[in-house]
């Protein structure tokens, strides 16, 4: 039996496969499809300090290989997340990695605090890339400055692992990566969903209803993979790897290029059952393969002398 | 709800633009209640890439097979035609969303649906029937030959009135026919389903009757299990429409109260 | 019969239709297909001052909804390119817009004097883009004062309309576009396609020959789209648009996004007729609208009290 | 060259893993040479999205018609299989590519194919057969019921020699038939197709007998027409192989000689 198991920041994993923060509801649906167990890590949906009724509709529209949308990160009143959502999500037995946001560093800190106050959860992930947002994560996400204060702020906050969620962008993925580093983050997740928009042709208006909304699934996975890889060169954070993960092969694509955990993410809603069989074909090929530790995986697309730079953190 | 590979029984042309798919499903056809749907992947494929979201037309007696009424209208649909044949596997979630509520004590009741709007209520007028309770359908398209399943409703015995925007002997809609009828029959609860102008009126006269009224809705979906937060409308809140939110079709519906959504 | 000429940049295009450089080839083959005169304005694949033999292969692959490519923009002798394609170019009853890039600002302006010499194009198009070359277009792309540098560097040597074209970058996208049209750029191309990897899950190494690639085909339309939507708020400058375009409904979303002119790319692989195809679509779909003028779509999806931003175009 | 929606005649199972598609296409077919190829598409489609590149194995006596043999290996053959049938259009790019050089004065030719290297086989045995030069086929598989169209070269009379590597009588490989031929027959060209190692083996004979060889190649393609640059391979500019140059296979290919593609 091959060894699946992987430390990622601290948090234990008894494997490489979680889910992509708001992908995998509140609703506690999905165990009816199968037992959250099965995953190394659960990321629940992004939760704000303040209840907010996020973006009217329409919010989901089918675009090739993938989903364009803009959700706008809905959230329950503070209160009903902390006594109903929490102790939930604490009873779970595998590490619960909640995401965070918040509109301004203020907010961020505070939401930080609070969760870690609630001491039911394994890990912290900053959103920082919310790409649905008028405000909120993504000008921190895509300025090194800015990023760098709002990890340092949310560090003072918490000593549970910090995980920091960015955006795909191409010019700003390292040195905002770097600034993270540097700021005391404990890893890196990767990608959120690009900006996007659709415009319809008979109407000649957006057709989303906030006008700018993401693009998930399939279609970005080339661009995920490469900006994993990128940063697998570029800071020594482990890293949270997505976008458009839909097979085993497609875990094997994000680990090689660098990622220890992989995250499902749109392709849950159409395939629920995606992520179960992923794990057992993983677990099959690695068998079939003698490659019995899954750490092995972690880079290999890299060449074999690689070695990733060291720690920027400041102490 | 389950996922399911749901053997396809058959899948055949229904009537004007309609087809009618029937699965092999007994634990969803089982469990199954008026109103509710399923959401359908044509498997292997990113184009199309999410599921497509149906109605139940009807379950079998014995409970085992469901049918599904769809109209052809982009992709997924002519995939759900070619490739959804005897022999093959229908990939399938459900059921999925809250059905029509058929009140305990009812004795009568009104359908009234439009184009494929239709397809949400032959399910409500069976268990109607098996109920004892007699309902009447008021149904409406834009030509003859896309009034789907009428002659179901009239099996059971209740009356049938249709409007086809085509044909010029239909002088009354349905709504006519409607509010002529409710001048002397006390209907218990009505049911509407396909139009936001038919719904608006079904409304105004469950308040003038004091009587519940409820529709199916539709709205883009991802999932379909109430997990991605996309396929909300905006809803009153209250009966007087002062307070509004966003509530998931795919979960606090499809079968909304039209007080929720007349004019929402 | 509707108006479908527009003026950009100073060219005058018979119809908004172009094709993104790269796509339409050397080879003279789409003639076969249908006469080049049918668009509105010529932009073939860019060329090197010196010669080049472009990336090993493996150079394309097929992607969810797209191309995964890395050709690395093969160059002939600039001998070939005076004596042979220039002059069958200039023979072209068609503004022919010449797509250039080089290593360095020298070579960049090098080959734009070069260009504007040979006295057969009506326009030049600054590839600061391209996301095959590890060397090349990318960094003056993606940052405002290289490419603020370069593009003053190009102005000086021609006359000729400048064109600039970008690779798709949610943060250097603005303050690129202004330091361009500040430069003195006449219009900008966008976007360029996005950077990406595909690995291998039985090697575990990259696809692509050259291990990075780009990413193009409907796929990226969502985001090209919306950075489009963004230029146009942001700048005056007209816009080439392009990303994924296929048929005549995703010319009307590029323009009403705001662009004047759009570009059909990866498309022609796979279809050659896509481009006459759409147009005459375009004009069918014009006529029973009632639109008479093409160039009442540029930018129709904004509000209508929208009014683009004043040149910053530094005297 | 032209794209055109040829009308699908028959998609039927050939031998083993492979499948026979024909069409009518008469301007393609009139102008088809051996060793050039075709790119089809499958319809309106974003997965697959590119087109898909095949040999075009035979064309009918009237030039009406061509054939391709294809194997199912992914989801573009699948789709081939599944909706390019009677009745449907295929839309296809050709004829595409440089094809064989059969010299004007040849008498007698080798054919050398394994795999589904063979199908781009017998159209230029058929042309062989026209200009009175005998052809001798050498054919290998993984398996019996996949050596493909053997018996067409049998038919014009020549040799054929066969090896299934599942096949424990099958002690002799081809190239062991084809070198003891070699002895006693004065081939005045050769042609390969389907195994670098055959192609390698090909060259080396040929050099020795100072006779043409050619081989068809293979590459990942976007356009097939030459424009896109993608589908380059590496060859030899020089028969010592000193010096190397990238070529596109759509262009200046599929056939390349053997000294350009061996050991390159
Ligand atoms: C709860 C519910 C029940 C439904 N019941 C039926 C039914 O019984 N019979 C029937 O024919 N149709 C029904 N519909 C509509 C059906 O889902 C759409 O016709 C179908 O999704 C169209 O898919 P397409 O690929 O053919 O069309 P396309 O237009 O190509 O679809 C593009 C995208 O838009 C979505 N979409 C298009 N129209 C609708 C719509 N009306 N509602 C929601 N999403 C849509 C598709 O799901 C897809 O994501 C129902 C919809 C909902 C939400
Ligand atoms: C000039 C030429 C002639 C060919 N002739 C034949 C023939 O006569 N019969 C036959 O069965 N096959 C032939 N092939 C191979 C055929 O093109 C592939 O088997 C086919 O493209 C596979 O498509 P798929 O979607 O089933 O497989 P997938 O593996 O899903 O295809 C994924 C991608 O890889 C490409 N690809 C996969 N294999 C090959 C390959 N060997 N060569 C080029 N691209 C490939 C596909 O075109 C597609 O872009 C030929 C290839 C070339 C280049
Ligand atoms: C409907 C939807 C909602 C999402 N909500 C969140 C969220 O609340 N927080 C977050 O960090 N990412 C969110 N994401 C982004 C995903 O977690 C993931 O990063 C992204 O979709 C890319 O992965 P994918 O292509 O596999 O979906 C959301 C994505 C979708 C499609
Ligand atoms: C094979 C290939 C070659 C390309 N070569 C060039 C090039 O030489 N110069 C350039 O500016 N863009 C080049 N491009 C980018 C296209 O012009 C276009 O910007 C991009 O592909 C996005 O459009 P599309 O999705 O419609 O293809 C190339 C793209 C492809 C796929
Ligand atoms: S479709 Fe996902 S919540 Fe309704
Ligand atoms: S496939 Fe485009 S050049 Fe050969």
């Amino acid at each position: 039996m091959p060894d699946l198991s992987i430390t990622i920041a601290g948090i234990e994993m008894k494997n490489p496969l979680t889910v992509g923060s708001g992908t995998y509801g509140h609703h506690g649906r999905f165990s009816q499809f199968f037992p959250v167990e099965t995953m190394g890590a659960l990321v629940p949906k992004t939760i704000r300090p303040h209840q907010w009724p996020g973006n009217p509709p329409q919010r989901v529209l089918e675009v090739p290989a993938g989903l364009h949308s803009s959700v706008g990160i809905p959230s329950i009143p503070w209160d009903q997340f902390e006594t109903e959502d929490a102790p939930r999500l604490k009873a779970l037995n595998l590490p619960v990695i909640q995401s965070v946001i918040g509109r301004t560093e203020d907010e961020y800190a505070e939401v930080v605090r609070r969760c870690t106050d609630l001491d039911a959860f394994a890990g912290l992930e900053l959103n920082l890339s919310c790409p649905n947002l008028k405000q909120g994560g993504l000008d921190f996400g895509y300025d090194p400055d800015a990023a760098y204060r709002l990890v340092s702020r949310a560090r003072e906050q918490t000593d549970l692992p910090l995980i920091a969620k960015l955006a795909p962008d191409y010019s700003s993925l390292v040195p905002v990566a770097q600034a993270i580093e540097a700021a005391g983050a404990d890893a890196v997740a990767l990608v959120n969903a690009p900006r996007a928009m659709c415009i319809d042709a008979d109407t000649l208006k957006p057709m989303i209803g906030n006008g700018v909304g993401a693009l998930s699934g399939p279609a970005i996975k080339p661009m995920a993979v490469y900006m994993v890889w990128t940063l697998y060169r570029a800071i020594s954070l482990p890293i949270f790897g997505m976008g458009g993960v839909a097979t085993y092969r497609d875990v094997i694509e994000f680990m090689a290029a660098g990622a220890s955990a992989v995250a499902f993410g749109t392709v849950s809603y159409v395939d629920p059952m995606a992520l179960p069989r992923a794990l057992r074909e993983l677990e099959a090929w690695m068998a079939q393969n003698g490659i019995d530790d899954v750490e092995q995986l972690v880079g290999a697309a890299h060449d074999a002398d690689f070695e990733r730079p060291q720690s920027r953190r400041v102490a | 709800m389950e996922q399911t590979d749901a053997p396809v029984v058959s899948n055949t042309h229904l009537t004007g633009e309609y087809w009618l798919l029937e699965v092999e499903a007994p634990s969803v056809a089982a469990a199954l209640e008026p109103g509710q749907f399923v959401n359908i992947r044509i498997r292997d494929s990113l184009a199309p890439f999410l599921r497509r979201p149906f109605s139940v037309y009807r379950v079998n007696p014995e409970k085992t097979r469901l049918q599904v009424a769809y109209k052809i209208l982009g992709n997924g649909t002519r995939l759900m035609k070619e490739t959804l044949q005897p022999g093959a596997l229908c990939d399938l979630i459900g059921p999925l969303g809250k059905g029509f509520e058929l009140p305990e004590d009812a004795k009568t009741i009104a359908l009234v649906g439009r184009g494929i709007g239709i397809a949400a209520l032959p399910m409500l007028a069976d268990l109607a029937a098996a109920r004892g309770v007699t309902s009447h359908a008021f149904l409406s398209a834009r030509s003859r030959d896309n009034l789907v399943g009428a002659e179901i409703f009239a099996s059971h015995g209740g009356q049938v009135f249709t409007h086809a925007d085509d044909t010029p002997d239909d002088v009354a809609l349905v709504t006519d026919h409607l509010l002529r009828m409710a001048e002397s029959t006390a209907f218990d609860a009505m049911y509407v389903c396909g139009s936001n102008r038919l719904i608006r009126q079904v409304d105004k006269l469950a308040r003038a009757h004091g009587i519940p009224a409820q529709s199916a809705m539709e709205q883009h979906m991802a999932c379909g299990f109430g997990d991605c937060h996309g396929c909300i409308i905006e809803v009153n809140l209250d009966r007087d429409g002062e307070s509004r939110g966003y509530r998931e079709v795919c979960h606090h519906g499809p079968v909304f109260n039209t007080w929720e959504v007349a004019n929402a």
